[in-house]
């Protein structure tokens, strides 16, 4: 699974950056490289069953919140 | 620098449009919440959204060319109005992944209950990836021939399911209470009609940018005309039952027999929710990458376009446990949720731009 | 895909290299002037047209008391022998029996034989070596007079060449049954029959450093979009190779998606179709050498349209014409399918039919996409073998082969049976939209694998591809999918349907159209009204 | 712009390494299922468990009848089905149980008919359908019965004219119209009465007849649920008085007695509509169900000529007649049982929803007092081929 996944963003990598070292697109490399590893990141620690932070549960508690504030 | 070269025409927003809007609330119905009344719930959040649609394109043609992200930064200032985008792109991106985790849901639970959920969200995030990297073009002309299959679907199916129908189902009329009702409405507004405020990255690229006007209310109300047919044909044929189903629709369409040949057409159930689904992914995907790019000023949205998939990916899988959860959010915390972005900022914005008078002055000082 | 970056450069490389090496390898032909000496030109001559054995050189005398010394050069074979004869060497044999060399002395006095002697059509003057040469390589006769730095070349070309046929890949009942042939001058000839119009222009290049192919550009002026015209134009100028031998490697060249399955460029055989695509505002693109004239641009919606649908009857041409739209649906979709419906999606098979075709498989040991992937493959074996093979044996083996396979390998239990009828089915259905055959071929493949995997999901995924493939594909500026998207209610007379000649008053939007309108308004026959 | 056509082929590339890595999950070939016609429940001696019976479509054996001209009876291993028993906690997993009996997995899809047996209907079916209506398999098409005798016991009966019994069930429900004196209801229907209020459940009946290995399944009337528990069953002519305030008939045979007296006669149902009206007359509930019906003169057994208006007109009066008794015998049966399998619940919820809310919870005590009147209109319209009947003039 984890092999599959280094493959899959090896080739997003692949797949990408040679066109954009041509064009001399750096700042857009750079912004690449961020979205990707946040995704890896987010990935790999789903893959590792890691607890990652649910943003639907923040969202939650945020609108249970306001509502109570509410009324 | 422009991101974006393609333009589309009147009659291709009015059809990406529909698509976008029956999107996933094809199979799972709004307003379910109203029981048989749901289809006047539908219509009355389609009152809701189409004051919703006024205010998005009242903007629009306020700022004509400039996507919501760009006009956030004349609005507001470079930074607030920076801050506000970045909520919108969140927004955008975590509707798709909602989107994309539907998907997965339905297809685990009505034909492939042993194949993992991620396979199915992996390959459309990939087939709606080369749609939003061939750009807005290009996702607005394989809307006509998809919703058109759509329109064909619901309409076929309704006539192949017209002697199982019980119209008595829907008595009586508006049996729910009033404030209910208003729940329900307001659910159907926020999904599907509210969630058009995606559009304001789409708008911008219209040839002309004065139809926005009527093509989004044309769309609107076809969309909710669609809606109401397809939430008339479960009631009538499901009767209570309805209200049990995970998919009402599919449930519907497994009942055709028609002579014992025409039976279990369900599978065109999944194939209107894979193209409609795929419009309503590929605009918001395509909303999120864009205004990223925007965002921090990019000269290309392409690169983004992978990444962008792979978080949505898997921020999709790690939304929710399971498919209670997911409908539970969407009944009782999505319809608030989703109210800032598709209410409160545009009008906002609408209420600050009038004041402040600022595309006038921004095009006088550009000119 | 690093590698590939290299690979990509090195390739340019050796582009680059080649290019030169053929600039400077060309020359053989040397950018020399006639001299003055008849001996010295034919020595010339023969030393760059080698030994080849077609080269006739004929050198005889003329004029007063035979004084005056010519030669003739031409290939044989793709020269007219009468014209020769009787043209050429006859009037300056018998006629010119009393110029005397001193006659001819005054420098512009070649042009006297030119104006006075030769019975020939086309005559010119030259005098650079190269260009008498490629004149005589393509049939044309030079004739050297000693004394003159400047040659005649006098048009004789004429070679065998196949007659106005039949064409045998677009057969037709009813309609003219002409087709082009190889030859580009009968070719042009059959379409300025069809077009008789001043404003049709036929443009001509020649292509292929080594070939030097005639390759003519046909439009209509004032009804093709002259942007267009100037694309064709300019993408036929970027060409540089050694050979165009037909208008495929043309193709290659110049189309919009190169690595596109679906064609962008449409071929046909018949001058009438091309004719009718040049007045939609198209152009053509008509090769020496080949009978398959191209037309661009193209939109998918042509493969279904065939020149017949317009000839018959307009309900019958539409009922023709969704069918083909239903089997081009079936050619790419029928064994996945099946593979889906049975490995994935037996509910949706009524029970009946279930039961038999689970009683068809009992027994058979391979799964339902390895059995389509197998009866795929050994259908295009056949047809393949089908036509390569002479005309009589091909259509017996390619019956006899099915017959053995598919029957044998039923009746042996390898194959289930109704995997042999969905085969059989998509071969037929293929055959109705040859133009797409090779996209259908590739579409089915990967839509039966994708069925295997993930069934119907997985068609419908792999339909949904090509959707987004189509509509984003473009030839020559018009969006390939064009009239069903971006839709173009105007255009749909002619899609699903084909309306009555006298409905239609457009011509299609999608070609970059200039002159809008085709036909008056209100031309459907009706009886007289009475005041008339 | 990246290249598109190669983007296109590139996706198509991934997506298949993609799918070629992972496998193939749901596939399974058509030889690999076992194909369910029909399936049994039953409540074993056992408290607390369930005892499913299934029967397996053999298809290679469906399609040879060649082999010794029918084959049933002696060699079992020629039967075109199988039948399964496997007992468990529930269903899903008595089901799973069955992987243990059957090397392919059971298919559920094309199961046509749900037979309860006696006992299991009357401990209560919620629990045993549960998973016919979440499970993504079974169809909510299929039939539901009530076997008066165990479930496996009617899955075992004898079919002359189909080859599976399952099959053989579900057609003779199909073909109930000829006389309209079964109802048939499929699992939706079932599930809806089931999530209604106050409607009951109904449920064909079937009964197996016979000794040995002639053993025929037979249908012989209605189940009638309360909630979800057996309560009780009509017998034919009571399910007729049910189906005709349904608006369900179909065709059917009406017998009265010749004007003269003397002899039957038959009429055949032509065409028959039905409306139930809820009506609050001196605010009190009052139900009118109204049947508007047509017939045929089918045959004649006596000797009259009913051919005159008066006998024809007695005629009619004694179909209309004979329809009322049909439907009052049912009622009287549904009130005994204290059971609304008429829907009269839903029909007052739909017409006055206001009042609804107050009787809806008191409905159990409302319904054997509800005062319902039965309007039928017995129209009779051909003779048939020949007008008076074969006799000497």
């Amino acid at each position: 699974m984890i092999i599959l996944l280094m493959a899959a963003f090896a080739g997003i990598v692949l797949f990408e950056t040679p066109g954009l070292i041509q064009k001399k697109y750096w700042r857009e490399l750079i912004v690449f490289f961020m979205f990707l590893l946040l995704a890896f990141i987010v990935s790999l620690l789903q893959i590792f069953g890691a607890k990652v932070p649910n943003p639907v549960k923040g969202i939650t508690i945020l609108v249970k919140g306001f509502l109570s504030l509410m009324k | 620098m422009k991101l974006e070269g393609g333009k589309i025409a009147g009659s291709e927003l009015v059809f990406l449009m529909i698509g976008f809007t029956l999107g996933s609330s094809l199979i799972l119905s709004p307003a379910q919440a109203a029981k048989h009344d749901d289809w006047l719930a539908i219509l009355a959040g389609l009152g809701e959204g189409l004051v919703f649609a006024l205010i998005y394109t009242t903007l629009a043609v306020r700022f004509p060319g400039k996507t919501l992200i760009q006009f956030n930064d004349i609005i507001y200032g470079p930074y607030l109005g920076k801050i506000i985008s970045l909520g919108y792109l969140w927004y955008f991106l975590q509707l798709g992944s909602l989107v994309l985790r539907n998907f997965g849901d339905f297809f685990t639970t009505i034909i492939y209950p042993e194949t993992p959920m991620i396979v199915f969200i992996v390959l459309v995030a990939l087939i709606c990836a080369s749609a939003v990297r061939n750009g807005i073009e290009v996702i607005a002309r394989c809307s006509i021939l998809l919703v058109v299959f759509t329109f064909v679907v619901i309409f076929g199916t309704a006539i192949l399911l017209a002697k199982d129908m019980k119209f008595t189902n829907l008595l009586p009329v508006f049996d729910i209470p009033l404030r209910e009702f208003i729940k329900a409405s307001h659910s159907a507004a926020t999904f599907p009609f509210g969630e058009t405020v995606a559009f304001l990255m789409v708008i911008p690229f219209l040839k002309k940018v004065k139809e926005a006007k009527t093509s989004s209310i044309i769309a609107l109300i076809m969309a909710a005309m669609l809606l109401v047919v397809v939430a008339v044909r479960d009631t009538a044929v499901l009767g209570i039952t309805k209200t049990i189903s995970t998919y009402p629709a599919y449930q519907a369409v497994r009942l055709i027999d028609v002579g014992k040949i025409l039976t279990r057409l369900e599978i065109l159930i999944a194939i209107n929710l894979l193209s409609m689904g795929f419009l309503k992914i590929a605009v918001l995907y395509y909303g999120a990458v864009l205004g990223t790019a925007q965002l921090l000023k990019l000269r290309s949205y392409l690169p983004l376009v992978l990444p962008m998939g792979a978080f949505m990916v898997s921020l999709s899988t790690l939304q929710f446990g399971s498919n209670i959860e997911n409908i539970n959010f969407a009944q009782e915390i999505y319809p608030y949720y989703a109210l800032p972005f598709q209410v409160g900022l545009p009008l906002i914005s609408l209420l600050i731009a009038i004041l402040r008078g600022v595309p006038k002055k921004m095009k006088g000082a550009k000119k | 895909m690093l590698q590939r970056i290299f690979k990509k450069i090195h390739v340019q490389q050796i582009l680059n290299q080649n290019v030169q090496e053929k600039d400077s390898a060309s020359p053989k032909v040397s950018q020399d002037n006639l001299s003055r000496d008849l001996k010295q030109n034919l020595k010339m001559l023969r030393n760059i047209l080698g030994p080849s054995s077609d080269v006739v050189i004929r050198e005889f005398s003329f004029g007063c008391e035979e004084k005056i010394n010519a030669a003739l050069i031409f290939l044989d074979g793709m020269t007219n022998k009468t014209i020769i004869n009787e043209s050429i060497i006859k009037p300056l044999m018998y006629h010119a029996r009393l110029i005397s060399p001193e006659e001819l002395r005054p420098t512009n006095s070649i042009e006297i034989i030119k104006r006075t002697m030769l019975s020939v059509g086309e005559v010119k003057k030259v005098t650079p070596l190269e260009e008498a040469i490629n004149d005589c390589l393509a049939g044309d006769t030079i004739l050297l007079i000693n004394g003159f730095h400047e040659a005649l070349v006098v048009s004789t070309k004429g070679w065998e060449a196949r007659s106005v046929e039949e064409p045998k890949t677009e057969a037709v009942v009813r309609g003219p049954r002409e087709g082009f042939t190889e030859t580009l001058r009968v070719n042009t000839a059959l379409l300025r029959r069809k077009i008789c119009n001043s404003n049709f222009i036929l443009e001509t290049l020649q292509l292929g450093q080594k070939t030097k192919t005639n390759v003519c550009i046909a439009y209509l002026m004032g009804v093709a979009n002259p942007r267009l015209v100037e694309e064709v134009k300019s993408r036929l100028k970027r060409i540089k190779t050694d050979a165009i031998l037909e208008s495929g490697y043309i193709e290659e060249f110049i189309e919009d998606a190169p690595f596109s399955p679906f064609p962008t460029m449409a071929n046909s055989e018949k001058p009438d179709v091309v004719a009718a695509k040049i007045l939609e505002g198209r152009v053509a693109i008509l090769v020496d050498g080949t009978p398959m004239v191209l037309t661009v641009p193209m939109v998918f919606i042509e493969s279904f349209q065939s020149a017949e649908d317009y000839y018959s009857r307009p309900y019958y041409a539409s009922l023709v014409r969704t069918l083909r739209f239903l089997a081009f649906l079936i050619t790419i979709t029928a064994p996945a399918a099946y593979v889906a419906l049975t490995t994935f999606h037996q509910e949706f098979i009524p029970t009946p039919l279930l039961i038999t075709m689970a009683a068809a498989r009992e027994g058979t040991p391979f799964p339902a996409v390895a059995e389509a992937l197998i009866m795929g493959t050994i259908f295009e074996i056949l047809r393949e073998a089908g036509v390569r093979l002479p005309r009589p044996i091909g259509s017996a083996i390619s019956i006899v082969g099915a017959l053995v396979i598919g029957e044998s390998a039923v009746s042996a239990g390898l194959i289930g049976a109704p995997m042999v009828i969905v085969i059989s089915l998509t071969a037929i259905a293929s055959f109705v939209i040859p133009s797409q055959s090779d996209v259908a071929a590739l579409a089915r493949l990967i839509l039966t694998i994708l069925a295997g995997f993930l069934g119907a999901f997985g068609i419908i995924i792999g339909l949904l591809g090509g959707l987004i493939h189509l509509c984003a594909l473009r030839s020559f500026g018009t969006p390939y999918f064009s009239p069903l998207s971006p839709l173009s209610l105007l255009d749909l007379k002619d899609v699903f349907f084909r309306v009555p000649m006298w409905a239609m008053l457009t011509r299609p939007r999608g070609i970059g159209w200039h002159d809008f309108k085709r036909q008056k308004w209100g031309l459907m026959p009706r009886p007289p009204r009475k005041n008339e | 712009m990246v290249k598109r056509g190669s983007l296109f082929l590139r996706i198509l590339a991934i997506s298949l390494i993609i799918l070629l890595t992972a496998g193939c999950w749901n596939r399974r070939e058509l030889d690999t299922l076992a194909i369910v016609s029909g399936t049994g429940i039953d409540k074993p001696e056992e408290p607390g468990k369930v005892q499913i019976t299934v029967q397996i479509i053999k298809p290679g054996e469906m399609k040879a009848p060649q082999a010794g001209g029918g084959g049933e009876g002696g060699s079992g291993g020629q039967k075109p089905y199988w039948t399964v028993t496997a007992t468990g906690d529930t269903v899903f997993d008595t089901i799973r149980e069955m992987a243990h009996k059957s090397n392919r997995k059971l298919f559920f899809p094309h199961n046509e008919i749900i037979i309860l047996g006696e006992d299991a209907a009357e401990e209560g079916v919620q629990k045993y359908l549960d998973f016919f209506a979440r499970d993504h398999e079974p169809r909510w098409l299929a039939w539901v019965l009530v076997g008066k005798n165990t479930a496996s016991e009617v899955l075992e009966t004898k079919a002359e004219l189909e080859k599976v019994p399952a099959i053989s069930i579900s057609k003779l429900i199909e073909a109930r119209g000829a006389t309209s004196e079964a109802s048939a209801v499929t699992l939706h229907e079932f599930l809806t009465r089931l999530m209604s209020k106050t409607t009951a459940p109904v449920a064909s009946l079937i009964e197996v007849s016979g000794q040995g290995k002639e053993k025929t399944a037979l249908l012989t009337g209605t189940a009638v649920f309360k909630k979800d528990k057996l309560a009780g069953y009509l017998n034919k002519t009571e399910t007729r008085g049910l189906l005709w305030v349904l608006n369900e008939i179909k065709s059917g045979i009406i017998d009265v007695e010749c004007p003269g007296g003397k002899g039957k006669v038959s009429l055949e149902i032509i065409r028959a509509r039905s409306k139930i009206i809820p009506e609050i007359k001196d605010n009190t509930l009052h139900l009118a169900v109204e049947i508007d019906e047509e017939g045929n003169l089918g045959s004649q057994m006596c000797s009259d000529d009913l051919t005159s208006e008066s006998a024809w007109k007695t005629l009619e009066k004694n179909q209309a007649a004979v329809i009322h008794n049909e439907v009052m015998a049912a009622l009287k049966k549904a009130r005994e049982l204290n059971t609304d399998i008429f829907g009269f619940g839903e029909a007052v919820h739909k017409k006055y929803p206001k009042l609804w809310k107050d009787i809806e919870d008191k409905w159990d005590e409302f319904f054997p007092n509800l005062e319902v009147a039965v309007i039928v209109d017995a129209k009779l319209r051909r003779s048939g081929l020949i007008t008076k009947t074969v006799k000497p003039e």
